[in-house]
């Protein structure tokens, strides 16, 4: 557990290296970009100032990451706002986007997937049809989303995110579809294997000859163990979800954090790109160790590892 | 196949399977898709009927027609030109990516599952770190850090697949080297180069390959990600997420065509290689 | 229980009598088992015909491809699907081949319990050596949680595992393979069945591991007058500790016989080879007699008699045509020549 | 009185355990083995006698002791190609599992031929002649060293190894319990042939097995392990029908044949 947190904070540690030192290492100098092309030296020279700009590495990169501890990620080039409130500002419709895309993979994806297995006849058609839904991505899901449902047949908005819990839902519910298509057909695919794998080991032959009834070889037996590989890909799902935002919130022009960063690397507006690279790569770290917790919850054999 | 299996053929335990070899026409029609593609970008300037930049305003969003066989774009540029010398950056990307990070993320798992201990230990650590950068955000990065277009996405995505390709194959490396075949080789007295090089590496490529299909698809999806975004490839030049995007004005006037035909280009490309991989784990699977 | 239902029994004329009573309480008549394989039919069994009476213990021997193993599989309804069976088993007066739903289990939960190889693949990972032990008795039989886990406990002492109560919240990967099978025969005794079939529970074992197990398999299935159908490779294991030994060849029963009579008076020929074949513990022999040519499945077996082409004492008349199992010398055989053979097999 | 062909002296192999004590595999193990004799070393799962094998042929460093093999110290795996090539030829292993110990790719004739091509300067005439003459010896015939491992039985496959250990003439041949994942009707047909070519060329054998009737039939002396250490050792006649130690006399006990019982173990015998 210890080590786990350990490696964790060393991941997130070496990534924020990563993140501020790539954008410190970019060709171009940023205080041009700040004052414009035609700014005078001095002028610039009260940029670099004003920025620290001429400081060492590391003593810009303490002060990012200490503040960044403290909520405090600077402030935005572009926008002249500090990056937490333009964060702050946006991150409800992303995690309203990404949960609501993740409720649907978790109803659609690991129901098709069991049901599949289960199934041997649906499970030819769900495989054939989730076969075509991983190859399609999601901005392609997005335009054909908005040429049938919100252009041909007018159900749904075409752009925005809509005020109000229910308006916002009902405008995130293209979006979220076309976020979780792919991701859907991916996870009923694993789960299918996954389901199918377990109900042919030999442990299912032992409770099926000893007479227990089927229902309860599903649930004690095959979808219990197969709850191992399907948490794995849940939390790669969610990952993945994250960083389709990216993408999505673009193409149904969403103010979320997606876009916010699609902006922000256009206009190479540093400090927001380092910002919110920072919260995903946090997001996603703290999903994998939720993933490596729920895995050990869920299989003794991963439990042993205690120190003697 | 029948008439032809000796008759002191032997089924080894757990091998039952193995037989699935023979005709999969699932699997050639992947690779004819594959091939077509490949071919198509190879030769766009022949075989593309316009050019792909040529401009009509006065023939924009036409429907499809002998000159235009699938119709204009709101500029009045020929669709089926543009998918076809699009074809061009749209798998050169991917493939670059797909060499890069299928050699560097195989020699990464030989080595660390040769060697283990405590090279491997550090190797994985340094994995798990590029993990938590998922490929299209450390794409994002490298593109605000380096600038738009081609290059600085296809060496961000090589390096976010690394780690993955070099985790599967690393897996089934260490599997392959426990079996008792590779120390009969460590008692012939061979050097672990050769050990590696003729006999753990072709007894992995199957895995490889499935795993550099699995990969191009992926990649597809990220760099033309990129492109619709505005960070990738940048106009006029055809690339089909580009293309999506450019469309995608028109959907709202009832003129989604540019759109979906790029956006069915991609769709298609990457079911190929999808299924292509699936069939390939079908016939290596033991 | 099932009281006077094994009086039933009919002589189907398939094979000829068996040397038990009629009364078996499994009885297995011209059992045949294609697999589907590539999309093609594949024999596996084509002929087997045996008994186990009530408290008996027969051991079923044969090299790999035998079929010893889709036999018992055939027996406790576990045959990989698409598996077409023909032929006949009949436990306890009730056909067993064509049961289906609520009646094959009740035939599962009644009769027949199984001992696998592999315990350790066997008993679910993930859950606990007590979950094993008390889910026949709760799920199949309705005992409350309480008195489930009373009876696992008590029944872990009685196979050799100390401190049962703690071990029943241990996971199987906390235990040895041996500790593993004690487990798997405490469940299989948990769950009173009035027929063991035993396939190779000890093959993975050590040879000291083995003996106790099976000491312990043996004295406890008599204690409790259980029959026991016991498969394995090891013909000298098989006739320690059963009654009577069948030897099985490219899916055919080539012989039954009493298990001390096997070792001197073998009727079948393979059955002689494979005695000779194996290096003795207690002499060495300038040269093991060992049978030419390897092990055949059934589908790959010559027309005639299935061991003619590796048979010493072959003949033109046994490449012609296929053996019957027939009764000799109070055992069965199938062999052209066994009565002119006789005495002749076996050691020299 | 010629120097043995294997010196093994106060051989001790630990594997470390985080947080805990190394676990002994091993425990200060000596043995000689003469040219020409057959040794045996028996022993059940955990009683070190697959690690002795693998530190002999160098595919384990031993924690302490010395090996000598041929009068050269062989105590640690060579660091160099000639080291590693020189050991090779002087002791070769042959597996138990012969279904894995063969390279799944590699058609038999060209296993036994890189094993050729690795340690002598053959011309591609005599090389084929030797591969000829091998799989002869072996009784393998041209269908079967023209076939992947896939298409040959267990006994065939074993038959490979076995030639491609005879390929670079060893003096000493390790058997890991080479013949105990065969039928009954193969394991005798493989005995017999390890007994030809002992009595063919000039080899010894460390006959590594669990199996009193194997051990038995090709071995002329040997010694039992038990958690490490050797507990008893002497002729084989002398081991298996007048054992001293009690975990020998429990061994020899567990073996079932004509007239055997079961027993579980006597309380107290064994410690």
């Amino acid at each position: 557990m210890l080590t786990r947190l350990a490696g964790l904070l060393l991941t997130l540690l070496v990534a924020s290296v990563v993140i501020y030192g790539a954008l410190y290492l970019a060709p171009g100098d940023p205080s041009t970009l700040l004052a414009g092309n035609k700014a005078t030296p001095r002028t610039l020279e009260s940029i670099r100032e004003q920025w620290h700009l001429d400081d060492p590495f590391y003593e810009r990169y303490w002060a990012w990451l200490s503040g960044a501890v403290r909520g405090d990620l600077g402030e935005s080039f572009t926008y002249k706002q500090s990056v937490g409130s333009l964060i702050s500002d946006r991150i409800g419709t992303t995690t309203l986007l990404i949960a609501y895309a993740f409720a649907l993979v978790l109803v659609g994806g690991v129901l098709l997937g069991i049901v599949g297995a289960l199934r041997p006849r649906a499970g030819a058609g769900i495989t054939a049809v989730s076969s075509v839904g991983i190859a399609v991505p999601s901005y392609v899901a997005a335009i054909v989303l908005i040429t049938v449902f919100a252009v041909e047949l007018g159900w749904f908005p075409v752009f925005g995110d809509g005020t109000g819990f229910l308006d916002r839902l009902w405008h995130l519910t293209l979006p979220a579809i076309a976020l979780a298509l792919a991701w859907n057909a991916y996870v009923a695919q694993l789960t299918k294997a996954a389901v199918h794998e377990e109900s042919l080991r030999d442990h299912v032959a032992t409770a099926r000859s000893r007479g227990v009834a089927e229902g309860a070889i599903v649930r004690r037996h095959i979808v219990r163990n197969a709850l191992i590989p399907i948490t794995t890909v849940l939390g790669i799902t969610i990952a993945g979800l994250v960083a389709g935002t990216v993408v999505i919130e673009q193409s149904f022009n969403l103010n979320g954090i997606g876009s916010l960063l699609v902006q922000a690397t256009s206009s190479k507006d540093f400090a927001l790109v380092q910002g919110i690279s920072l919260l995903l790569v946090t997001i996603f770290v703290v999903v994998n160790v939720g993933v490596d917790l729920l895995n050990a919850a869920l299989d003794p054999r991963l439990r042993t590892e205690r120190r003697p | 196949m029948s008439g032809a299996l000796p008759i002191e053929r032997v089924i080894p335990p757990g091998a039952a399977r193995r037989r699935l070899r023979g005709r999969d026409p699932l699997l050639a029609g992947c690779v004819v898709v594959i091939a077509a593609l490949v071919l198509m970008a190879l030769l766009a300037p022949l075989i593309a009927p316009h050019d792909p930049d040529a401009s009509d305003i006065l023939a924009a969003n036409e429907g499809s027609s002998l000159s235009h066989p699938l119709g204009t774009d709101s500029v009045g540029r020929d669709i089926l030109s543009r998918i076809i010398h699009g074809a061009r950056l749209s798998l050169l990307g991917p493939a670059l990516v797909v060499v890069a990070a299928t050699v560097g993320g195989v020699a990464v798992a030989l080595v660390t599952a040769w060697r283990g201990g405590r090279v491997d230990t550090v190797a994985s650590r340094v994995l798990d770190i590029l993990f938590a950068f998922p490929g299209l955000i450390f794409a994002i990065l490298a593109v605000a850090m380096f600038g738009t277009g081609l290059v600085a996405p296809v060496i961000a995505l090589s390096i976010a697949y690394l780690p993955y390709i070099a985790r599967v194959i690393r897996s089934a490396a260490i599997r392959e080297r426990a079996l008792p075949y590779v120390e009969a080789c460590q008692v012939a007295g061979m050097s672990p180069l050769r050990i590696c090089w003729r006999h753990l590496l072709p007894n992995l490529l199957p895995y490889v390959a499935v795993q550099a299909a699995v990969s191009f698809g992926y990649a597809l999806v990220d760099l033309s990600a990129l492109s619709y975004l505005g960070l990738g490839v940048q106009p006029p030049s055809a690339e089909w997420g580009r293309m999506v995007a450019d469309g995608q004005a028109a959907i709202l006037n009832g003129n989604p065509e540019a759109s979906l035909y790029a956006g069915m280009a991609i769709v298609v490309t990457v079911l190929a290689f999808n299924l292509l991989a699936d069939r390939l784990v079908r016939r290596t699977a033991q | 229980m099932h009281g006077a239902a094994t009086a039933g029994h009919r002589e189907d004329g398939v094979t000829g009598p068996a040397p038990t009573p009629p009364a078996a309480l499994l009885s297995i008549r011209a059992l045949r088992v294609d697999l589907r394989a590539e999309g093609e039919l594949r024999r596996v069994i084509h002929d087997v015909t045996l008994d186990v009476a009530e408290g008996e213990s027969v051991g079923l021997v044969g090299e790999s491809g035998s079929g010893k193993s889709m036999t018992a599989r055939a027996v406790a309804r576990l045959l990989p699907e698409g598996a077409v069976t023909g032929g006949e088993i009949v436990f306890d007066g009730e056909p067993v081949l064509t049961l289906r739903g609520a009646a094959l289990r009740r035939f599962r939960r009644g009769g027949i319990a199984t001992i696998f190889q592999d315990p350790a693949a066997h008993i679910n990972p993930v859950r606990t050596i007590g979950d094993h032990l008390t889910e026949g008795l709760r799920l199949v039989r309705g005992v409350d949680a309480r008195e489930a886990e009373r009876r696992a406990a008590a029944m872990l002492g009685e196979v050799g595992i100390a401190g049962g109560e703690r071990r029943l919240r241990q996971h199987p990967h906390e235990l040895s393979g041996g500790m593993l099978q004690r487990v798997m025969i405490a469940s299989v005794l948990l769950d009173e069945p009035r027929l063991i079939l035993a396939d190779e529970p000890t093959t993975a074992l050590d040879v000291t591991t083995q003996s106790e197990v099976m000491a312990l398999l043996s004295e406890l299935s008599r204690e409790r007058r259980l029959a026991m159908l016991y498969i394995t490779h090891d013909l000298e294991l098989a006739a320690g500790v059963c009654d009577r030994t069948a030897v099985m060849y490219a899916g055919a029963v080539m012989e039954v016989q009493r298990s001390a009579a096997l070792n001197d008076g073998p009727l079948n020929p393979y059955t002689a080879a494979l005695l000779a074949a194996r290096p003795r513990v207690d002499a060495r022999s300038d040269r093991l007699e060992a049978i030419a040519g390897r092990p055949r499945s059934a589908f790959e077996a010559p027309e005639g008699c299935v061991f003619a082409d590796r048979c010493p004492h072959v003949e033109d008349a046994c490449v012609a045509e296929r053996q019957e199992l027939r009764p000799l010398a109070g055992g069965l055989v199938r062999c052209r020549r066994a009565e002119e053979l006789r005495g002749r097999l076996g050691h020299a | 009185m010629p120097e043995p062909v294997v010196a093994v002296e106060d051989l001790r192999k630990e594997f470390p355990v985080p947080g805990a004590p190394g676990l002994v595999a091993v425990d200060d193990v000596s043995f000689e083995l003469e040219r020409g004799e057959s040794l045996a070393v028996i022993g059940e799962s955990g009683s070190g006698k697959t690690t002795l094998a693998r530190m002999l042929v160098g595919l384990e460093t031993p924690t302490a002791g010395r090996i000598e093999i041929d009068g050269e110290d062989r105590s640690r795996p060579g660091r160099r190609a000639r080291e590693r090539l020189e050991r090779g030829r002087r002791i070769q292993l042959v597996f138990q599992n012969p279904y894995s110990s063969l390279d799944r790719r590699q058609p038999a004739r060209a296993c036994i031929a890189e094993m050729l091509d690795l340690h002598f300067g053959l011309s591609p005439d005599e090389r084929d002649a030797r591969v000829r003459e091998l799989c002869e010896q072996v009784g393998l015939d041209e269908r079967q060293a023209g076939a992947l491992p896939r298409a040959l039985s267990g006994g065939q496959r074993q038959r490979v190894a076995i030639a491609r250990a005879l390929a670079v003439r060893p003096q000493v041949l390790v058997l890991d319990e080479a013949v105990a994942s065969l039928d009954v009707s193969i394991q005798a047909q493989i005995l017999n042939l390890l007994a030809d070519i002992r009595a063919q060329e000039d080899i010894s054998y460390i006959v590594v097995s669990h199996d009193l009737a194997v051990v038995r039939q090709i071995s002329d002396k040997g010694f039992v392990m038990e958690h490490g250490r050797v507990v008893e050792r002497g002729s084989t006649v002398d081991l298996l029908d007048a054992p001293q130690h009690p975990y020998t006399q429990l061994l020899r006990r567990s073996v079932p044949g004509p007239g055997w019982t079961p027993q579980r173990r006597q309380r107290g015998v064994h410690a």
